[in-house]
């Protein structure tokens, strides 16, 4: 590691439309190093690193890569600058080869003859110098996720990237596959490469950084040696203040149980098994949470609670009744409400009014219109109900949902779900991208619903969430449910449960 | 009288070489002749039709002349609308009193240039492409049909049709490519019924080197030397007549049929395709006219029984 | 006429009414592979015809006129491409409208220039691309079976039919064995892919819909001036539509569009030859069945009951990055 | 920075682009015109005359119209839904023949107005079952709805064509239609409402269906904006993941609208066949299932809006007939071009002005 600045960003700024991504932003990557990048989601890394790999175009601000200006109009000059990047969302062609994604844009020359036979060969060297093994003539569609990245990391290495970004690589790697990455990474800083890395997990940051910068709505908070920060700092940094917000909650009294998940096997769109022989119960007036590490299941099982998604075995039982096939619709009437993970591809349709987004799901209700009608007024009146009980802001519910804020947006969402006093209540990732004063409301509104004998199940990469609001963790690895443990259990036992590696 | 005379064609175009461009011919030759002006109108589509001879009508112009069967319906009702207005329509009867309708003997026509191709053939066998598969067109095929075999009882005749509607009028590649079809199961004489899809039949013989016979207009010098004769409906002197009568207050309604004893219908010879028809040809099919005038040979009407004798 | 010679008759025409089916397929290949859905082919070829029929006339050169059939098509991509990469509208609604303005304007132009209802004047045969007797054709005529075969199937087309089952091979060659092919396979699946690779990829695209038009141009020439000898109102007569059918057909690949176009020609030319003949034990069978069979097989394919069809992933797609 | 997402009021979003967008397609059929050496101005003013000049050219305005707002309103049921139905002309031929058996059934025994229903319903169901495949296909098969409504199209043209020919034609009668219908069977013509603002009808076949067609758009609307299914179908037509969250029936909800849309379409068929020619004949849809397409982006898929564009299209059908009759140079497929430059920039363009005027409107906002 040098002084000399591998890369250097001066005041970058980005806006799409109305959301200012990047604010006037400033940083240095020392060469050879490897330089982490935290910061919540929508809080502006990929953005960042996208206009980096000329992606996108920055509305102002300069970039230099080791020291000298470098105009970065598309994708070709950075990979001239030889700046090479592994999306957080994977750019590769699905029914291509291995060999022909790495080709493309790099295949020397106007056919490919010549290209394949070299691409061969430089695969064979990088497999050997790095352990990065894959099968040349695969195709993408049926790799699994890990491979796909490294696929990616190879193609940016065959492109001779001296300066790799990482986005969010860990999010879909087993931790063994990421402790591989990591040593890959290490290699590479060896040889005098410099790497970006982005993820949200400080322990990542921790084990393999050098330094580490935080950026939190747009701007670049801080940038710290690795070595002279905690994990505490870091998290206070990335959200602006201490993060282990404990909500006030009495003790739990749980009754009945009032779902019950068994033997229930999930796969996912690409028919790969993401839940497998899980089971668990859920009691009336408790808080049961899933703790885990994104993709390892967790989203599939909601899915497949909530009836959106067909479980391949196993049943569902709600109340004492095991439900034969369930759809979102059943499941609402039969008192079980659903909070997505996801309020901008599930739980919202943006370009509604807010006042539909209110009923969505239960529309069908009588009490929103008789027959096949809809009675605009009574589903506006009590839109405007549930806005002044959630304080959502503006208090406008013929404005367009896009044009909510994120946190408020939530609320849209928990409003919906809260205020049909279902039975049962599971959440998915209730206070993603949303900020502090909403995270308190909606983690009131939580306890509130398990206080008055609901039986609520939260699902939530966020282990201080869980935490704070769980009565008892299951923690979730590889499709299974590898055990439970209390909210107050150590971090470290916690930890280790979410990486598979204790039971 | 001072008339205003209008002309609506059928959806084949003005200049389709063939019927319309005859009617067109018809009111050229009265225009050269009076020195009287005529509005004439080009329908794309059935529905056109209808508009154009009402608007012809409510603007005062007196005769209107709607060549084309597809337009009866059309006439039906636009004379009903206009009783003081003159109208005629060319290959359909409309039975009220304000409109003339000119209906042709296509079968005798046919008759004649089914002798002289029954005679031309070598191999034996000959075709006939139609435009759309209708009655009228049944027609021209079954008197050709039984022309060619009173020239050689053994004949073979290949018949097709283009297609079923108005666009079968206007489709010289399947025109061609029906042709092809039929030269390549040894037809030698092709006969085409098909207003403009026949110029892809014609133009098909004419590439591989076999006879064709036009239709309707005397098409002979498309392709001289290839087209045997064409098979010439006065459809000009419909139009010319109409115009001529309505000028000298003459105009009756009812139905007038030309066949081949009033010229109506006939063979056509002329520089282009002299060579082609020999004395024996001549001789021969002159003897089928006179016959035809005389009553000796009764060519049968297919419409009148929707059917063709079969041999 | 014996079995054998309807069988050689009817695989003569098949060749035939083919040709512009794979020209137009292959045009559709190129721009759907690269993401941009085009039911515009339609017009194009329409365009290209009537270009074509008139610098013909006006030349009395084939050549030139296949060279206007091309520019004008290729101007007819541009747009397209320019409302569906640029403008990123909907590639269908482009494809409609396209569809229209030439066949209006087609009409209208022809009209205007030569006020024959929109057709052009009759070319003579120098002004047309004139069948090419193969070597040897009149040496093995009369061989049995081969000799028919090979003087009515194989020899007397025009250059433009050779060139068609020339472009087949090649298009499968451009598409899997260069750059240009891998690229524009890659645009149309995965278009951030290309981009991140560090290429253009509205450039790519553009590329692909000119070498569509450029594709066009050629089956509308063979139409005009090939097939017919003039330009005609709507001569394409949906073979835009058929052309698309059949790529469908095809899954999207270059040879089996080939097999698939020859099959719906065959299937037209089948219904020419049993016109107004009766098939044994069934009787005579509608022009119209023929005619809707292309249309019907392509539904059942894209029911998955004959494989499945899965078009380019991000086909009829325009491409942005900011949302 | 981007304009992509720059946030614009409604009266450029639904006023000023749209009109802009006009004008570019006005201007360059202006273009045309001018270049085969007529005058477009003298072109325009016949073009008004000849629609909106006496009562019987606003008759035949309305008469296309009608057509127009029945595809236009197919198409936007179906786009409300996330579905692209470019297969309304299809449908409409195929609806022709519903309203057709109803007429020919029932028109020597009773009035119109018995008929009359009996018709609508007719036409809507042979639409709708047009549509039913190519729906079905899309929710159970995934099969892309804009490559089976064309197939359709063409498929529905070839039934047509062999019933026209084969069986409803009339023994004897050169062309494939059936025969005339009797009063019974006819839709009357509206002399009266015309009469109301003192014109005269005279021969153009303005008829009922204009009513039911309007009918039918306020219909569409409370299906649209006022009924549990129509929330469904917009949120299916927004975001379908949303939709599968809502618990919205994916395939009954596509079916479902799709057989809505094809009704619609099929209703068509009453204008042309029972209200104007009194028989059904080949190829009477005639490209107003297309038109459609064109009516529903043009209206926003706003029942009010198509209407509207409708009556524009209308106005284009007719004056186009007329201009074609007073300048025999201008063929009447002129219109054809401008109803494709008005699709291509209408609607594949219609973002063309967008980032200049988002640009010059940010400009002006600060300033
Ligand atoms: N292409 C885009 N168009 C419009 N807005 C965008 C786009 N990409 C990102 N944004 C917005 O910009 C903001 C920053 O997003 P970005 O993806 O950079 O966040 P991030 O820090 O990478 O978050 P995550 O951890 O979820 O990946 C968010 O509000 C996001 O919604
Ligand atoms: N996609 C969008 N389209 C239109 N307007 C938007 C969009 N996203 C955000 N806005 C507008 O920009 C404002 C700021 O949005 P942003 O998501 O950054 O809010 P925020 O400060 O993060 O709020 P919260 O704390 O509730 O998350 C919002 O109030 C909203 O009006
Ligand atoms: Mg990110
Ligand atoms: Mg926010």
């Amino acid at each position: 590691m040098s002084d000399v600045a591998a890369i250097e960003l001066f005041g970058i700024d980005k806006r799409f439309g109305s959301v200012h991504a990047n604010r006037n932003i400033d940083l240095k990557v020392a060469k050879g190093s490897i330089h982490g990048i935290i910061g919540e989601n929508g809080a502006g890394k990929s953005t960042l690193m996208s206009i980096l790999y000329g992606f996108y175009q920055a509305d102002g601000g300069e970039i230099r890569v080791d020291g000298r200006p470098a105009h970065i109009r598309d994708s070709q000059a950075a990979i001239a600058a030889g700046i090479g990047m592994v999306h957080q969302h994977f750019m590769l062609v699905e029914n291509f080869t291995v060999l022909e994604n790495i080709m493309l844009g790099a295949e020397g020359g106007a056919f490919l003859k010549s290209g394949t036979d070299k691409v061969r060969g430089e695969l064979k060297r990088l497999e050997e110098e790095y352990g990065l093994d894959v099968d040349p003539d695969a195709v993408i569609d049926e790799l699994p996720v890990g491979l796909q990245q490294r696929v990616e990391i190879l193609k940016a290495l065959y492109r001779g990237a001296e300066i790799l970004i990482l986005d969010e690589p860990t999010g879909v790697l087993t931790p063994a596959e990421a402790d591989h990455l990591f040593r890959i990474l290490v290699q590479l800083r060896e040889q005098g490469k410099t790497v970006i890395f982005i993820t949200h997990k400080l322990r990542e940051i921790m084990a393999v950084t050098d330094t580490v910068s935080v950026m939190r709505r747009g701007e670049m908070v801080a940038t710290v040696k690795t070595a002279e920060t905690s994990v505490e700092e870091l998290a206070e940094l990335m959200v602006g203040r201490r993060v282990l917000l404990r909500v006030r909650k009495g003790e739990a009294a749980p009754g009945a149980v009032l779902l019950s998940v068994r033997n229930l096997t999930v796969k996912d769109n690409r028919g790969v098994v993401m839940v497998d022989n899980v089971s668990f119960d859920v009691r009336a007036g408790e808080i049961a949470g899933i703790a885990g590490v994104a993709g390892n299941g967790q989203s599939e099982l909601l899915e497949a609670i909530a009836g959106i998604r067909k479980p391949v075995s196993g049943e569902i039982v709600v109340d004492g009744k095991p439900l034969a096939a369930a759809d979102p619709a059943y499941m609402r009437e039969i008192g079980l409400a659903h909070i997505p993970e996801d309020r901008h591809h599930m739980g919202l349709v943006l370009p509604f009014e807010e006042y539909e987004n209110a009923m969505l799901g239960y529309h069908r209700d009588p009490a929103f219109g008789r027959g096949p009608f809809l009675d605009l007024e009574a589903i506006r009146a009590d839109a405007r109900e549930k806005i002044e009980k959630y304080d959502i802001r503006p208090p406008d519910c013929r404005l367009k949902t896009a044009n909510f804020s994120g946190g408020n947006q939530q609320k849209i969402v928990c409003a919906r779900e809260i205020e049909r006093d279902p039975k049962i209540l599971i959440i998915g990732q209730p206070t993603r991208g949303v900020d502090i004063g909403a995270i308190e409301f909606i983690h009131k509104r939580i306890i509130d619903m398990r206080d008055a004998g609901k039986a609520v199940l939260l699902v939530s990469v966020e282990l201080d969430e869980i935490r704070a609001l769980a009565d008892r963790v299951l923690v979730m690895f590889a499709g299974h449910v590898v055990g439970e443990t209390v909210p107050d259990a150590d971090e470290k036992t916690l930890g280790l449960m979410m990486a598979g590696i204790a039971a | 009288a001072d008339i205003r005379p209008a002309l609506v064609y059928g959806t084949g175009g003005k200049f389709d070489k063939s019927f319309n461009e005859a009617a067109f011919a018809g009111a050229e030759k009265f225009k050269a002749e009076t020195g009287i002006d005529f509005r004439d109108f080009e329908p794309t589509g059935d529905t056109q039709g209808e508009q154009a001879i009402r608007n012809f009508a409510s603007r005062g112009f007196n005769p209107v002349v709607a060549v084309s069967f597809a337009w009866t319906s059309a006439i039906e009702k636009v004379a009903a609308e206009f009783p003081d207005t003159q109208f005629v329509i060319v290959d359909s009867v409309v039975d009220q009193p304000n409109v003339r309708s000119v209906v042709y003997a296509e079968h005798e026509g046919s008759y004649l240039v089914g002798v002289l191709a029954g005679m031309a053939s070598k191999t034996g066998k000959v075709g006939f492409v139609g435009g759309m598969d209708i009655p009228l067109i049944r027609k021209f095929a079954c008197g050709y049909e039984q022309g060619a075999r009173a020239a050689n009882a053994d004949i073979q005749v290949f018949q097709n049709m283009t297609g079923t509607t108005g666009a079968a009028w206007n489709d010289p590649v399947r025109g061609g490519e029906l042709t092809k079809s039929q030269i390549d199961q040894g037809a030698d004489v092709i006969y085409a019924a098909a207003g403009a899809t026949g110029l892809g039949v014609l133009q098909t013989a004419a590439d591989n080197g076999k006879l064709s016979i036009g239709v309707d207009s005397n098409q002979n010098h498309l392709h001289p030397g290839s087209v045997l004769t064409s098979m010439v409906k006065r459809v000009d002197l419909a139009v010319y007549n109409a115009y001529l009568d309505a000028r000298d207050d003459k105009f009756t309604g009812g139905t007038v049929a030309m066949g081949v004893k009033d010229d109506g219908v006939a063979y056509s010879v002329d520089d282009d395709n002299r060579a082609l028809i020999t004395d024996e040809m001549t001789a021969a099919v002159e003897k089928a006219k006179a016959d035809i005038i005389s009553g000796a040979i009764q060519v049968h009407d297919y419409m009148t029984d929707n059917s063709c004798p079969k041999p | 006429m014996d079995g054998f010679d309807i069988f050689v008759s009817i695989l003569g025409s098949t060749i035939r009414l083919s040709i512009p089916l794979i020209f137009t397929a292959l045009a559709g290949l190129f721009s759907e592979r690269a993401g941009v859905f085009d039911i515009g082919l339609e017009g194009k070829m329409l365009a290209a015809a009537f270009a074509a029929a008139c610098f013909a006339h006006v030349t009395g050169s084939a050549l030139t006129g296949l060279g206007a059939g091309i520019v004008v098509s290729i101007l007819l991509s541009l747009v397209h491409g320019f409302a569906s990469i640029t403008s990123r509208g909907n590639q269908i609604v482009s494809g409609v409208a396209l569809n229209f303005v030439a066949a209006g304007l087609t009409i209208v132009l022809g009209q205007a220039w030569f006020g024959q209802g929109g057709r052009t004047p009759t070319l003579p045969l120098t002004a047309r691309f004139q069948p090419i007797a193969l070597p040897g054709v009149d040496l093995v005529r009369d061989v049995p079976v081969l000799g028919p075969l090979y003087a009515n199937v194989v020899s007397g087309h025009n250059l433009l039919t050779y060139l068609a089952f020339l472009a087949v091979p090649l298009s499968a060659w451009v598409l899997y064995r260069t750059r240009f092919g891998l690229r524009l396979r890659a645009v149309g699946e995965n278009p951030g892919a290309v981009d991140t690779a560090g290429i253009s990829v509205s450039w790519l695209r553009y590329r692909a819909v000119i070498v569509a038009g450029f594709l066009c141009g050629f089956s509308g020439t063979y139409l005009a001036i090939a097939q017919s000898a003039a330009f005609i109102s709507n001569m394409s007569a949906g073979k835009g539509y058929i052309a698309l059918a059949a790529l469908i057909f095809a899954k999207w690949r270059p040879v089996p569009v080939l097999f698939a176009c020859l099959l719906f020609g065959f299937l037209d030319a089948v219904a020419n030859f049993m016109q107004g003949k009766a098939v044994p034990g069934i009787g005579e069978v509608p022009v119209q069945i023929f005619q809707a069979l292309p249309y019907v097989l392509t539904c059942i394919l894209l029911a998955g009951f004959i494989g499945v069809a899965r078009p380019p992933k991000a086909g009829g797609v325009a491409y942005t990055k900011e949302r | 920075m981007s304009t992509a997402s720059v946030k614009l009021p409604n009266w450029i979003n639904y006023g000023l682009m749209p009109f802009l967008n006009l004008s570019v397609a006005f201007f360059i059929s202006g273009l045309v015109v001018w270049s085969i050496g007529e005058n477009p101005f003298e072109a325009v003013s016949l073009m008004l005359e000849g629609a909106l000049g006496s009562g019987e050219g606003i008759g035949f305005t309305l008469y296309y119209a009608t057509s127009f707002i029945f595809t236009g309103l197919s198409v936007a049921v179906a786009f409300h839904a996330g579905l692209f139905n470019i297969g309304s002309e299809g449908q409409a031929y195929v609806g022709g023949l519903g309203a057709a058996l109803v007429a020919l059934a029932l028109d020597h025994y009773v009035p119109w107005y018995v008929t009359m229903p009996f018709a609508v319903i007719g036409a809507a169901l042979f639409g709708a079952g047009w549509a039913l495949i190519p729906a079905w296909m899309q929710a159970t098969r995934g099969s892309h709805i804009v490559i089976t409504t064309i197939m359709f199209n063409f498929i529905g043209a070839a039934l047509m064509v062999y019933l026209l020919v084969n069986v409803l034609i009339v023994p004897g009668k050169m062309a494939p239609e059936t025969r005339t219908f009797l009063e019974g069977g006819q839709l009357p013509k509206l002399d009266w409402l015309m009469a109301l603002f003192g014109m005269r009808l005279g021969p153009a076949p303005f008829n009922v269906s204009f009513l039911i067609a309007l009918v039918m758009a306020f219909l569409v609307w409370v299906l649209i904006w006022r009924t549990k299914l129509g929330f469904e179908m917009r949120t299916l037509g927004i975001s379908p993941s949303a939709a599968v969250y809502a618990g919205v029936p994916y395939v009954r909800t596509v079916i479902v609208a799709m057989l809505i849309s094809g009704g619609l379409a099929g209703m068509m068929a009453l204008n042309p066949v029972m209200g104007a020619s009194a028989r059904l004949q080949v190829e009477f849809v005639g490209g107003a299932g297309f038109v459609g397409i064109a009516v529903s982006l043009m209206g926003r898929s706003h029942p009010v809006g198509i209407v509207l564009a409708a009556i524009l299209f209308g106005m284009l059908y007719q004056g186009g007939n007329w201009v074609s009759f007073e300048m025999p140079n201008i063929t009447r497929d002129m219109i054809v071009v401008i109803q494709g430059l008005v699709i291509l920039f209408a609607g594949a363009l219609e973002y063309m002005f967008r980032p200049a005027i988002a640009k010059a409107y940010g400009r002006l906002a600060k300033g």
